[in-house]
């Protein structure tokens, strides 16, 4: 099949349409690509761009080695899920999957043939002769996703096609995703606000922001070496604890504990530390990296606690961490001592934000 | 298709191709019509000059400002115009007040309100023409019953009772037309104001006066400017009602102009008038669109 | 009168609320008489033999009941052939502006043409123009086309007037449509006509009946243009047809048949309105308000 | 262009949507419904002719029978209008503005032959008539069929405004009938003081055709004249006309004619003389045979003149009446003519005069033996026609007229001084005539 290419694509802005900067991407054939981002990130314009439902002011989109740029939605081949289904309210199921066939003059047996597969593949067999306005939520959304596996499109394009399931529902829904667009052996491209949706579907995946991509990189390392303040805040929950430090020589300093610095060639004044509250741990005495401080607040998560520690020592401008802990303890208005494992800490800079990495390069992951 | 063209450009012309049979359609009825009456206004085209189309310039305009049957006309359009639509505006508020309350039948009754504007003003013409009619009308006969008058009055045949019974069928005609658009307004209006309202220890009337009246504005006038406009160009049902009669007292502008084209072939003196009846229906038309606008932003700004 | 639309504030005491409803059937009954009465009487009068329509003291409730008029007037006159002409021209006109004006009001809704706006408001200020200021032009082209006498002579016309209402309202349903579904028809290979016709029209029935039945009322009810473009008997429609009639003595105006034409004549209009009451208001209202 | 190659791209859906497939069919029908009605009209030859339903009835009795049996080929379809004149004309106007006329036969007012023959509307006739032939009708009769100097119309019936007079009590009170106005007022208020009648005159005062037909006559009487149809030169302003309306408002003034005489009618008057409370009547023929009816107070007690004038004038008769045209888009203007030639043959007419009681256009008629038998005041009545006046022979009568009626109307209703009322109307008039005499 073919791999799909964004090669510096802009949107600029109109009242209509959240602009898009500049975005690169590649997808190969077997790819599940997830654009992640909060709303108005223009990952939702990137996807209709793709689609050819906007046009970029400026870069290209590349189908194989074809330039799809302009080319009509209709004639790239593509299909595509949307967050309200978009379902033909007036046709049956059966004319909803094969509406797209018919005009392409797909032989009659040839629809039969694949409605009844997919139908198969989503359990959809009983529901053909249905209108959208009779079927559930979550059937709508099988056969909005039916709708473009149908096509055995060279692309498949997701536009939030869980959104508006109920929690339990989705997990499994999303399960089935994985499932069935692994079996497609082309380019999936997904819109989701939603990171554990992208972290459990994609084997690549893009965060956007502002219009920019930030990182572009596997769910792991997305994870565990965000790229930028803006990902390491946005991917994780529980957010990641990101404390703006001033700098001593190579440590930073974290109200009466000084953390120390990796090397890096120059030290800044100024530095932002990272790290996940799963990350923090009560100190053990062979911890060398810990802090001290005042618990003043514990959201009870079920499986951990998410306590909050106003570190002693900062009340000039007072610092907190939130560390997970382990529910069997309670914790109130304790001092407690709290490790920060180096392995664990990421260092940004302050004013670009981007991660700061030492000179010896990390160990791939 | 080449990669020139793009999505927009695409879109661009899809948008011309389905709007274009449309337009040429609204140009060829009402753009040409116009553009030409103001062409021909500046000629004299008449049996006097054998039909055929004799260049006079404004002669046109100068005989209209001395034509004494133009401006009765022109006099009586106005009284009729104002006096219709102002009756109208009331009339209608009421019977959209009454169609919003909450009562049995209630769809029934609408049914029976928006009729009137439904049926053929030149056959309601003839209907009235028949209720008013001096000697078995029943009109005269209602009134006689009520002690109100001696003797059967002779509606169509005096000049101002004769307009006051036009009055009287073009308000029964187009109110409904009126209260449809004013129940409109009345129901996007939410209750919780009126109820918010009602706790602050309002009486009825001063939730009409304080929330119902100057959130209704929008669409009082807007019905004004489309009833200005109508009752402006009025022409069935004068024309089969009284015929511009008794003497040419209930001749409106409409019926002068037609008679000028119709009865008289004066097209070039026709046309002059089409042109000033358009161009005061604009002036008309922009001042109640300025006041749209205006009572809008200032909705916007409360 | 009570003034709180929604009527649900029990605010006043039971002896005063007595009073308003008393007000509001009042009310009521005042907006149905109003509404009715006329027509009513012109019932009444196409059922009366002709002594009784001469009466004095006028008679309300005729004791004898004649069809004479009615017979009258389907015998005197080619009623029939009106009734047909004001149907078929009402209905072909109907049928052309919403065939015009689906496809521009789409364009207006959701393809943002280069002058939109001032498209808009052209169409808006077009809906004011009384049929006066048009007819001397359309006359000269329909004498210079030789269209006289025929049915296109008031079908374009008609087509044209109901041009502007037909888009704005249809324009207010396609802006209320979701966009996804144009966008999934799009991915799917439909062109914006195909999409037009066999997405978005088949779920625009209720807006198209809507716009129908008031075009429909328009074509059927216009007095000026069937008056002049039409003067054969057999190519007349009802409204000038029945303003035509004449008595068959000077001094009489025949009443009873005119009764029975205008009865005739609006009796469609009656079906119509009894049946499409929700969808003419709030057709009216999106056409007049949203424009 | 790029239209056409967006078209194309879009006809697979022309092909196969039923959308489309029914709006073709719509066309296809709308296409052959039009096709209909001209392919309807054939064999027999069919001539239209609009006239008031009225009317129409004494020819539907005789004369079309008649003459579709002489004149197998022909079918004569007669279409009943409207009852008013007006609207009759107004009917055969935008047929004929509309360039799609279904009239071959017109039956024309004689006011609205200039306006026809203007617009070039009707067939030229003069050749189809000989000389001798047109003698045999009433000159006036003719002249108002004639617009510059060729004959458009063939006079069918005549009518002229006559003065009627109670002769039994200009009898009693020792009266000769009045000659000039001063005499109708004066034996007026003669008879008014005696108690004979409560009203002396009562005349056409109503604003509408009927009062310009009216104030002819008696703007003749003064010497005044309206419009010269020559020279288009315009009299209302002159003395003579402030004369005339002079002495219609001394009636009022005086007692003489009832105040409501300003919103009167043909038949308002008529009821009133009818009821013997006038002494006199200014109306049409029409009135005589039904003054005279069994059931009528003044039966066998009226006699009929021409209109009154001053000492140095003598009166005129407005003319009115009917007659018969070919419009020039006719298809058959042979089988036209034929009809014409029966219509206003004498054979024809004396049937159609016997059954109706109209006023021949034929002067042989007025004193055909079996024809005064029935209609004994007819002899008279051709003299009164041989004065008779044409109503000014313009094609702008209509225009001119309803100047006059609305200037005229406001003098006698004292909304406007008759002075600046009549200056108004000239200056108005002169206006509407200036086109002609000053460009080209």
């Amino acid at each position: 099949m073919a791999k799909l290419e964004l090669k510096n694509l802009n949107k600029t802005y109109t009242p209509k349409v959240i602009p898009v900067k500049d975005i690169s991407l590649t997808v190969d054939d077997n790819q599940f690509l997830s654009l992640l981002g909060p709303s108005g990130c223009g990952k939702s314009t990137t996807l209709r761009m793709i689609a050819g439902l906007e046009e970029p002011t400026h870069g290209r989109i590349l189908l194989g080695n074809e330039d799809i740029t302009f080319k009509r939605p209709g004639d790239r081949n593509m299909a595509m899920v949307f967050q309200s289904y978009a379902l033909y309210p007036h046709m049956t199921v059966y004319e909803n999957l094969a509406s797209g066939l018919k005009l392409k003059k797909t032989p009659h047996a040839e629809i039969q043939h694949r409605v009844k597969e997919v139908s198969q593949l989503l359990g959809l067999e009983d529901l053909l002769h249905r209108k959208p306005g009779q079927l559930s939520g979550g059937q709508r959304q099988r056969v909005a996703v039916g709708r473009a596996l149908v096509r055995r499109a060279q692309v498949y394009l997701l536009d939030e096609p869980l959104s508006n399931l109920d929690a339990l529902l989705r997990e499994r829904v999303r399960a089935d995703i994985k499932q069935i667009f692994a079996t497609q052996k082309v380019p999936v491209v997904y819109v989701t606000h939603d990171q554990t949706e992208a972290m459990t579907l994609s084997t690549k995946v893009a965060v956007l922001n502002n219009g920019y991509v930030q990182q572009l990189d596997s769910p792991a390392r997305i994870y565990n070496h965000p790229a930028n303040l803006f990902v390491a805040g946005f991917v994780g929950s529980p957010q990641m604890n990101l404390l703006t430090l001033p700098c001593q020589t190579n440590y930073a300093v974290l109200g009466d504990s000084k953390i120390p610095l990796p090397d890096f060639p120059t030290v800044p004044p100024q530095i932002v530390l990272g790290i996940r509250p799963e990350n923090v741990r009560i100190a053990q005495p062979e911890d060398q990296q810990t802090i001290r401080g005042q618990v003043y607040l514990v959201e009870n998560l079920g499986m951990h606690n998410l306590v909050s520690v106003r570190v002693t020592g900062s009340d000039a401008a007072p610092l907190s961490v939130r560390a997970l802990l382990p529910p069997d303890q309670s914790w109130s208005d304790e001092e407690i001592t709290l490790a920060l494992p180096p392995q664990n800490v990421h260092w940004f800079d302050v004013h670009s934000g981007d991660a700061l990495h030492s000179t010896h390069s990390y160990p791939a992951s | 298709m080449t990669n020139l063209q793009t999505i927009r450009h695409r879109e661009q012309q899809t948008a011309w191709i389905f709007l274009l049979p449309a337009l040429l359609l609204l140009l060829f009825v009402f753009g040409y019509p116009i553009a030409r009456a103001f062409w021909l206004s500046l000629f004299t085209q008449n049996l006097g000059t054998q039909l055929q189309p004799v260049f006079s310039g404004l002669d046109n305009y100068l005989r209209m400002a001395g034509d004494g049957r133009f401006w009765q006309s022109f006099w009586t359009t106005i009284i009729l115009t104002i006096s219709t639509v102002s009756l109208e505006i009331l009339l209608g508020l009421g019977i959209a007040l009454v169609l919003n309350q909450q009562f049995f039948c209630r769809g029934v009754v609408r049914t029976i309100a928006i009729l009137p504007w439904a049926l053929p003003t030149a056959l309601i013409a003839l209907a009235w023409a028949w209720i008013f009619n001096d000697q078995f009308g029943v009109a005269n006969d209602i009134l006689l019953r009520l002690g109100l008058i001696k003797t059967g009055i002779n509606w169509l045949g005096e000049p101002t009772l004769a307009l006051i019974a036009l009055i009287f069928a073009d308000v029964w005609k187009t109110t409904p037309f009126v209260s449809i658009l004013l129940l409109a307004g009345l129901q996007s209006i939410s209750s919780d104001l009126y109820e918010a309202h009602a706790i602050d220890g309002a009486t009825s009337w001063q939730s009409f006066y304080k929330i119902t009246l100057p959130l209704l504005m929008p669409q009082i006038l807007i019905a004004i400017l489309f009833r200005f406009a109508q009752a402006f160009g009025v022409f069935d049902l004068v024309a089969v009602m009284t015929g511009g009669g008794p003497g040419g007292a209930t001749e409106v502008v409409s019926l002068y102009i037609y008679s000028t084209v119709m009865r008289y072939l004066d097209f070039g003196y026709g046309s002059a008038l089409v042109v000033v009846t358009f161009l005061l229906l604009i002036a008309g038309v922009a001042i109640a669109s300025f006041l749209l606008n205006k009572s809008r932003l200032s909705k916007g700004n409360t | 009168m009570t003034v709180i639309p929604s009527g649900n504030l029990q605010t006043t005491t039971p002896a005063k609320n007595y009073g308003t409803n008393i007000l509001r059937w009042g009310a009521i009954a005042f907006v149905v008489i109003f509404c009715l009465a006329p027509v009513m009487w012109q019932v009444l009068t196409s059922f009366k033999v002709n002594q009784d329509i001469a009466a004095v003291p006028t008679i309300y409730f005729p004791g004898r009941i004649t069809l004479n008029h009615y017979i009258e007037l389907f015998n005197r006159r080619p009623f029939w052939r009106y009734i047909f002409n004001s149907a078929f021209v009402s209905i072909v006109s109907t049928a052309f502006s919403l065939a015009l004006g689906a496809p521009a009001a789409y364009a207006l809704a959701r393809l943002r043409p280069w002058g939109g706006r001032v498209i808009l408001a052209g169409i808006l200020i077009v809906t004011l123009f009384p049929g006066i200021l048009l007819f001397l032009g359309l006359l000269e082209i329909i004498q210079r086309l030789h269209l006289g006498n025929n049915y296109l002579s008031l079908i374009i016309p008609y087509t044209a007037i109901n041009l502007p209402l037909t888009i704005l309202v249809l324009r207010s349903f396609f802006e209320q449509l979701p966009k996804d579904l144009e966008d999934a028809a799009r991915v799917d290979g439909y062109n914006t006509l195909q999409m037009l016709v066999q997405i978005l029209l088949p779920m625009t029935i209720p807006a198209l009946v809507t716009t129908g039945i008031l075009t429909f009322i328009f074509a059927w009810n216009e007095f000026i243009f069937a008056l002049t473009f039409i003067t054969r008997e057999e190519m007349k429609t009802i409204p000038v047809g029945a303003a035509q009639l004449g008595g068959a003595s000077g001094f009489e105006i025949p009443y009873g048949p005119i009764a029975a034409a205008t009865i005739v004549g609006t009796l469609p209009l009656v079906v119509l309105v009894l049946f499409f009451q929700r969808k003419i208001i709030q057709g009216l209202s999106a056409g007049a308000v949203k424009g | 262009m790029f239209y056409l190659k967006r078209l194309q791209e879009h006809q697979k859906i022309f092909q196969r949507s039923k959308f489309w497939l029914g709006i073709f069919i719509v066309v296809l029908l709308c296409i052959i419904l039009i096709s209909i009605p001209p392919t309807l009209s054939q064999q027999p030859v069919v001539l239209n002719l609009l006239m008031t339903a009225p009317d129409a009835q004494p020819w539907k009795q005789f004369l079309i029978k008649d003459f579709e049996e002489k004149n197998p080929g022909i079918r004569i379809n007669l279409i009943e209008g409207p009852n008013a004149t007006n609207l009759l004309e107004d009917l055969y106007t935008s047929a004929f503005i509309l360039g799609d006329s279904p009239y071959d036969l017109i039956n024309m007012d004689v006011i609205w032959t200039p306006k026809f023959a203007a617009a070039g509307w009707l067939l030229d006739l003069s050749d189809r008539m000989t000389q001798q032939e047109l003698a045999a009708f009433s000159p006036k009769d003719v002249e108002g069929g004639r617009v510059g100097g060729k004959l458009y119309r063939i006079p069918m019936r005549s009518d002229v405004g006559v003065l009627y007079s109670r002769k039994d009590l200009l009898k009693q009170a020792g009266f000769q009938p009045p000659e000039t106005f001063s005499d109708l007022l004066k034996i007026s208020l003669a008879l008014q003081q005696q108690r004979k009648v409560n009203w002396g005159y009562v005349w056409q005062g109503r604003q509408y055709e009927g009062l310009a037909a009216m104030f002819v006559e008696v703007l003749e009487g003064f010497g005044g004249f309206w419009v010269n149809p020559n020279t288009l030169e315009v009299g209302l302003d002159r003395p003579e006309t402030l004369q005339a309306i002079a002495f219609l408002k001394e009636t009022v003034a005086k007692g003489i004619s009832p105040p409501g005489v300003t919103t009167y009618i043909e038949e308002d008057t008529r009821r009133f003389f009818q009821s013997g409370q006038a002494a006199f009547l200014r109306s049409w023929p029409y009135v005589w045979p039904l003054a005279n009816a069994a059931d009528s107070p003044i039966k066998g007690k009226i006699a009929i003149q021409p209109m009154v004038s001053n000492a140095l004038k003598t009166g005129g008769s407005c003319l009115g009446g009917w007659g018969l045209g070919i419009a020039k888009s006719t298809k058959h203007p042979e089988e036209a003519w034929k009809a014409i030639q029966y219509f206003t043959s004498e054979q024809a007419q004396r049937q159609f005069i016997l059954s109706a009681g109209y006023v021949p256009s034929r002067r042989s008629l007025f004193t055909d033996p079996e024809i005064v038998a029935k209609f004994p005041y007819y002899p008279k009545l051709l003299e009164i026609e041989d004065k008779a006046i044409l109503r000014p022979p313009i094609a702008q009568y209509d225009q001119a007229s309803d100047i006059l009626q609305r200037y005229l109307s406001a003098a006698l209703t004292n909304r406007i001084a008759p002075e600046s009322a009549m200056k108004a109307a000239a200056a108005e008039t002169r206006m509407l005539l200036k086109t002609r005499g000053s460009r080209e």
